[in-house]
């Protein structure tokens, strides 16, 4: 092969080509071609790569604005969506802070004298999620709320020598398949556990459980917006040694409900989008994983620790590592390696904007808001709620038209409507999934009224 | 002087009754909360953050953020992590509304500039590899093996073959054994040669019908590229076995060899390496996994689909090994990893043109002051031994990398690979210049010397840093993992 | 270790040939650009800028960065500057493309949500400070000053009067007397009497027909109020003459008393002070002028006005002084003013109340170490001397504020006003907490420690900066303002 | 006056009531009121401020995307105007550098130690602007073009101690009018010299000065696109012993042109938002100014030196400050003070990224696409060039319809069309100023051309 003539300058490249011959020279070689002759001669490609030309940057940007243009995000229709991911406002600061470059731009901190900043900023996150739902220990972050309930399973697995784990119906749809991918070849099972009126039923759960049960996986406020008897799943789980796993896909609801620590949880997992975080179209999110302190050596995911340096101040250092893959390989807690540090880290500044007053506001005007449009709604004729049990911000409705065509007449007016369950419970034809966050107003919400009643009639 | 004291945490800052943010009125009608939640549900004690107002908040965090090495910051020749440049627009881009502000359920017709994306990527992503398909539901590398290795699974399974073995090349990186522990495999090592290749006797030793994988990194952990990888896929293949590649380092090798055509059948890419997404000090990064044809089937829920002039989120995948994790992947960074491809085109071969260049400068610049275990040419990085330092002059590598610091440079990695004693792996990735290359060798030549003039110095590093040594041992002896309120402080541990 | 270097010039990293951008191809039909432009008007040699990569480029300007101190870094009681947090929404609201991208020659009726947005600022502005009138062209604080003095003498000529002198108190920022200057008036100073006021006997005696205006700061630059506005006010209008408010110091009373009800006819505001939008290290900034009626037909053109239920930008002026500068003012600033003011609506008040109170607060903890010139109740800030450090300990004021920067604190203003001996001015701004007051005080009461146990301590800080004391002196006499390429070096200074 | 009985927390403030009632008993006060008794009680305000109630965060945002919409902006509509500010593409960089926090917060460089970050980017803006003007120093910034052309007037006057300025009357309207403003009260006289055919003539020129003219303004490219003859114009200016005094709106012009250091200008006023800085409805841009090195001490404005600290090592102070106001006070060479420091910042970051040879190419391209506008404008029946000297990226046209007309049907195509001079030169009915940049592509041009033909034959 024939040195490529040309050497086209980049602006991601500082390398120019006569810099490109003098380090070649320097490295005893004439070509770029001699440092790959390791390679195959009949595995080489040996035609450009059939690529879209370069573009500069603003075509680059125009094309991607064109591309973003077409999608009908949260800026132009009111969002009215939940389902696992939530509108929230996220506050100006959030990203101001998360979006610094030493942030962004650094890699994990295996230097911890140079690394204080991300490490202390897990640190914190650590703590604040740990006040959050009230657990012993969390971990850094896992890759998403699913992801991290998988673990848990996994986890239970590991601490009880159990089997079977048994999740309700009430689960995200979404975390019950990766539970069932996760652990399919790990020889662990999984029942699942049908609701009862839109919630899981303790009683039920006592008769499904028992010696070879590892892990009852419960979620609340549940897919349906409903909040579950968490204390009395607790005490089912425990009666029959196993363990509670508490997966929470709306995290702002522990602001005004008693956290899974203060009612049994053994593990929390879920997850954090909603702590400002953007919807992002699916990720990147951040997956929570807390527990108690007992099963810190068998959780998955990093931890930082604090300790401190030869002077004897306080520093942060990623601790525990023996349960982690690259030291202990095939016998780690998990393979989790990169996770969602930075998500963490706007969870955090999240967290400490609204600290302990404000949190509790916003989630209480979450809850009142959705009670209002809940309200509204269910006066409409033919509309009524689908269940009985409370709810924070998202409830389920039972409507008198295919919810997908309601929809199609929202769009039209501006609106992003609920979530038609029957794409996950095909059971449930005329069930719509409505979520209100603090991000709408009241005036939104009147909207969203006006235009079902006058759908719904029409 | 206020210099040595610690530096404070966010509950340091915390008032009762300050805030950071302005909460509206709920301007509905007033019903007790505990009507609308039920009175056993509401949260007895409030959670116990920390209540800031908005600057003591921004100047925490800004202050923390200047306590941390980044790519922006200086150089970082972190082996094996690929810390390039991440440009700039990219993040703009992700932060265009359309993009970071599209909710995952928005029913795919409301969402085809993001499914567009995401297909236009897909083709890029298997132009590159030689695959194709791609499943964009990894987050991260491991996730992908994982995932790549559930795949080999399924296809055996679907088979009917009953193959409980993987092997792992002793100079893999920690995940893969553990990825394939997840899947239920059992992992076999097999060792390296005396050029940094796997040991093909060796290999084909353990190869039989129980083999369901081999996992290979190439170029591989110690820099250097599996000169005998068709080989190697024979052997594999002979057996009946998959090839799964550990595409951590496929930043090497952009448009001068494709892993589809060396014969791998399924690979992850790490977008947070070789694709310049920025990895956010511990991600968020992306995974993907790219497979031949034999193993679309079986690819995660949902794949994008073009369907007439529609894209789709395909669901109904009948053979799918399921979901990974919930919604689509973590699209923010796939829209910064096409961005970074459509800014190159086929221009992308000079990436790794200029990463390989780099990487063997730097060696041939620090060939005479360390140990190279394996003198080759090597790709875009390279492992270099401490075993002369600390033989001759009794420190450690690890004290090294801390000198390092001091130079004003964030360290190699060390002690990875496993296989080479006291290892550091360098690599200077090809966005750095060579005046930052001849800087860093400068700097590191003289360490060395200084580990013959001043051992204590080297061994007491760092100095110039924010803390000095951390004392990682107490740390995980005693574990302090979270900042307690005060009247608990010491209740428990 | 590197540590010592010269922190190197974007110049040093320059390599030809290096770029950080790409450029599109022209696309166009190729014609010799001689031709377009003609030969003889080419450039001959390429202007010497640096030649770098996207990543030197982030590189050393994130570097340069980490080298300054700001109010998100840290504590800045810079007296007169009023060193508030920028809250981080204007930000975003000023990059809106509907305000950044907007093209200062858009016909005013394609630019309505820009003009109302001004125009709702004006009627803010005009009732903070009981004027009736705003011009938004003066882009800083001195501009602002200029025009304002403009005004009067635009509106004395039409008066037909020739008044030649312009009265300012000996206390006044040094901008006044030169903005003065510019306008073409003999400067008058007067004294201060013993309470820090404006001396009325030493006025009276000036204040005569040939008096156009009184440029009076108030709060003044001491800190305090003048307890006597009022009768200042009677004083100059008894004469003839005009008031003129420096509101540098507004932040201090807003919501509390207002300008206009204390008799000045003129003024201007430092929204880069008193509305927080951000100094940039030296401006942007703006400083509209708010006038009572009487003024109103001189102000700049274009002035923004509502005619019906659209808004313009009205030329037509006849009586206008002209234009202080192109097009509409620093309209980007006036967002960021816009959403602050809107962030607090009648919560103002809290902002001065707050101000005032955190002043005290620290006056109060530092009055037994440093003689308090004037000890009254200050407003936002008060001005202290460190006379007795330097009779007692030979220790000068500039060496305090350089002791305080290894404190890790800003200094105070120093050296102003001219009328304090070794004056040190502290503006703690009501976005500081009162922990950071706290610690604050104690550092200064610690120096001052300093002063009496380790003077040379003192005397030779900075110590730990990324500079030592720099040589001012040196600089001005052999001014070295420019790098120049190498061949050039020594060929001129 | 009593307490006020409430204090509302609020996001900008740290103080809680119960601190404000504690640190007043710290100053020995009970009241907030108490602090303010110098107040003359019949000046203080007894009511609340009339001003809209307070917004919390998203409704003051959503409020300002509002108002940002009803704006015809640069991403909204394909900008063909110029006439002073101009549509260059910003890259990404620029204000990710910038926009950091640690500069745009920060105050004027005053205690040098810790503001080195600032004063070297002050320093290296100078020594760029030096390079891309020809001339020996230049400052840290002006306002902006039009207010630094008139110090320049000024301080033309103070070198020369002559007082009579002549200006070109192709010089830009909005400069002229700033410069008459500024210089009324000096005792400084303005005489303007007619432009032909769209540029200054230097024997009209000669036949205009003489022994009490202090500078002459020009600007270059002038404000119908057209370059002037530099050289002639200096010659002429210098023969009378007066200054030249250069003007320029477009500094991107710089990348192709003959500086004017080159050919004998003695001080160089203009714009610098070309340079990286968004339009901003017309502010915050940056006044450039630089000047021989002899004058240097009758330069208004911040200036940076390099010196060095008690090691010897490099660093950077503001210098020479005996020419300003806090010293010289009425004396001064100006009253400026804060200037525009972060857009000279993005400023120099932008030439950085370009560079030596990118600042050539992204001229050379501003040149070349406005040419072929021009000759496929041009070629349109009835369209015809007004002026036939060479031009840089802007142009005059004379049309066949009025330019206001075609202009309000241009933007039904989604086009800004160009600047109907008439506006600022009412003789030129028919003028049409268009601009072209490199943010221009052809399709965009052909467009343009496209839509100007089928208009003007309608
Ligand atoms: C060779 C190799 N394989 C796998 C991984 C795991 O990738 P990730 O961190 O994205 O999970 C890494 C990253 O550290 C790696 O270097
Ligand atoms: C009292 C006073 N007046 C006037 C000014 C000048 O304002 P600016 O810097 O905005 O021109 C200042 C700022 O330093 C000041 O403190």
């Amino acid at each position: 092969m024939a040195q490529a003539p040309h050497w086209q300058p980049h602006r991601y490249l500082p390398m120019t080509a006569a810099e490109r011959d003098e380090m070649l020279r320097a490295t005893g070689r004439t070509a770029i071609e001699d440092l790959f002759t390791d390679i195959p001669a009949e595995v080489r490609l040996r035609r450009p790569l059939a690529l879209p030309p370069a573009l500069a940057e603003p075509e680059l940007l125009a094309h991607l604005r064109e591309l973003a243009e077409r999608n009908a995000h949260a800026d132009r229709l009111v969002c009215f969506l939940g389902g696992g991911a939530y509108d929230h406002v996220v506050p100006s600061v959030v990203w101001h802070l998360a979006g610094r470059a030493e942030f962004y731009t650094a890699y994990t901190p295996y230097q911890a004298e140079i690394m204080q900043g991300e490490l202390q900023a897990g640190y914190e996150y650590q703590s604040m999620l740990c006040a959050l739902t009230g657990m012993d220990v969390a971990n850094a972050s896992m890759y998403d709320g699913a992801s991290a309930a998988a673990e848990a399973a996994v986890m239970a697995r590991d601490l009880t020598r159990r089997d079977t784990v048994v999740v309700s119906a009430a689960v995200h749809p979404h975390y019950r398949r990766t539970l069932e991918t996760y652990v399919r070849h790990l020889g662990i099972g999984v029942r699942t556990l049908a609701h009862t009126d839109g919630v899981t039923d303790p009683a039920r759960l006592r008769a499904t459980i028992g010696a070879g049960t590892a892990a009852v996986i419960v979620q609340t406020p549940n897919v349906f917006g409903c909040l579950e008897d968490g204390a009395a799943l607790a005490a089912a789980a425990h009666d029959a040694g196993a363990l509670l796993v508490v997966t929470v896909t709306e995290p702002l609801s522990l602001g005004l409900i008693e956290p899974p620590g203060a009612w049994g949880a053994d593990i929390v997992a879920g997850e954090g989008q909603p702590l400002g975080n953007h919807l992002n179209f699916g990720g990147p999110y951040l997956g929570m994983l807390a527990t108690r302190e007992a099963f810190v050596r068998r959780m998955p995911g990093r931890l930082v620790g604090a300790t401190t340096d030869r002077e004897g101040r306080r520093g942060f250092v990623l601790t525990l590592q023996t349960r982690e893959q690259h030291i202990r390989r095939e016998k780690a807690t998990s393979n989790i390696c990169t996770n969602e540090a930075l998500n963490a880290l706007a969870a955090a500044v999240y967290l400490a904007a609204l600290g302990k007053t404000g949190l509790r506001r916003v989630a209480e005007l979450n809850a009142r808001r959705a009670h209002y449009a809940r309200t509204r709604l269910t006066a409409i004729s033919g509309v009524r709620a689908a269940f009985a049990a409370p709810v924070f911000n998202e409830f389920t409705l039972r409507l008198p038209v295919p919810p997908d065509d309601l929809n199609a007449r929202l769009r039209a007016r501006g609106i992003l409507g609920g979530l038609a369950l029957r794409r996950w419970y095909p059971e449930m034809e005329d069930a719509w999934l409505l979520c209100v966050t603090e991000a709408r107003t009241r005036a939104q919400i009147d909207a969203l009224a006006d235009a079902v009643a006058a759908e719904v009639a029409a | 002087m206020t210099r040595r004291a610690d530096f404070p945490l966010i509950f340091d800052h915390s008032v009762p009754g300050r805030i950071a943010v302005a909460l509206p009125d709920a301007d509905v009608p007033e019903v007790p909360i505990e009507e609308i939640v039920g009175r056993e549900r509401l949260r007895r004690e409030a959670a116990e953050l920390p209540e800031v107002s908005e600057l003591d908040l921004v100047r925490h965090y800004t202050r923390l953020s200047q306590r941390n090495y980044a790519i922006d910051v200086g150089f970082y020749p972190l082996g094996s992590c690929t810390m390039k440049y991440n440009p700039k627009v990219n993040e703009d881009a992700a932060r265009l509304p359309g993009f970071a502000r599209l909710h995952p359920n928005t029913p795919p017709e409301l969402a085809q500039g993001a499914l567009e994306l995401l297909w236009r990527l897909e083709a890029m992503l298997c132009e590159i590899s030689g695959m194709d398909a791609v499943t964009f539901q990894p987050s991260a590398g491991a996730h992908g093996e994982m995932t790549g290795l559930m795949l080999v699974r399924a296809c055996l399974d679907d088979r009917g073959e009953r193959r409980t073995r993987v092997i792992v090349p002793d100079s893999a990186h920690g995940t893969n054994p553990a990825s394939a522990a997840m899947c239920g495999f059992e992992v076999v090592t097999v060792p390296s040669d005396a050029r940094g290749n796997i040991d093909r006797a060796a290999l084909r030793r353990v190869a039989d019908g129980s083999v369901a994988a081999l996992m290979l990194t190439n170029p591989n952990t110690l820099g250097l590229f599996e000169e005998h990888v068709v080989e190697v896929a024979e052997i594999i293949h002979g057996v009946g076995g998959l090839m799964y590649l550990d595409g951590a380092n496929f930043n090497a090798v952009l448009g001068i060899t494709r892993p589809g055509d060396q014969g791998f059948d399924v690979m992850h890419m790490n977008v947070h390496k070789t694709f310049s997404t920025p990895h956010g000090g511990g991600g968020p990064g992306a995974g993907p996994v790219a497979v031949k044809r034999a193993l679309e089937p079986y690819l995660p829920t949902p794949t994008v689909e073009r369907v007439g002039d529609r894209f789709v989120l395909q669901e109904d995948r009948p053979k799918s090994i399921g979901r990974v994790r919930a919604f689509n992947g973590n699209f923010g960074i796939y829209v910064r990893a096409y961005a970074y491809l459509r800014a190159y085109g086929p221009l992308l071969r000079q990436v790794s043109e200029a990463a390989v260049l780099n990487a063997n400068y730097l060696l041939a610049k620090l060939r005479a002051h360390f140990d190279v275990p394996y003198d080759r040419t090597c790709m875009h990085e390279f492992v270099l031994s401490g075993r002369r330092q600390k033989q001759e002059h009794g420190v450690r590598t690890l004290d090294i990398a801390k000198r390092l610091l001091d130079y004003g440079y964030h360290a190699p990695t060390i002690y990875f690979p496993l296989i080479v004693d006291e290892a550091i792996m360098i690599e200077p990735a090809e966005t750095e210049s060579r005046q930052t290359l001849d800087a860093f060798a400068e700097a590191l030549v003289q360490v060395a010397e200084e580990c013959r003039t001043d051992p204590d110095l080297v061994r007491g590093a760092p100095h110039h840093t924010v803390v000095t040594r951390l004392d990682e041992v107490a740390a995980a002896r005693k574990p302090n993992l979270r900042w307690r309120p005060k009247a608990e402080v010491g209740s428990r541990a």
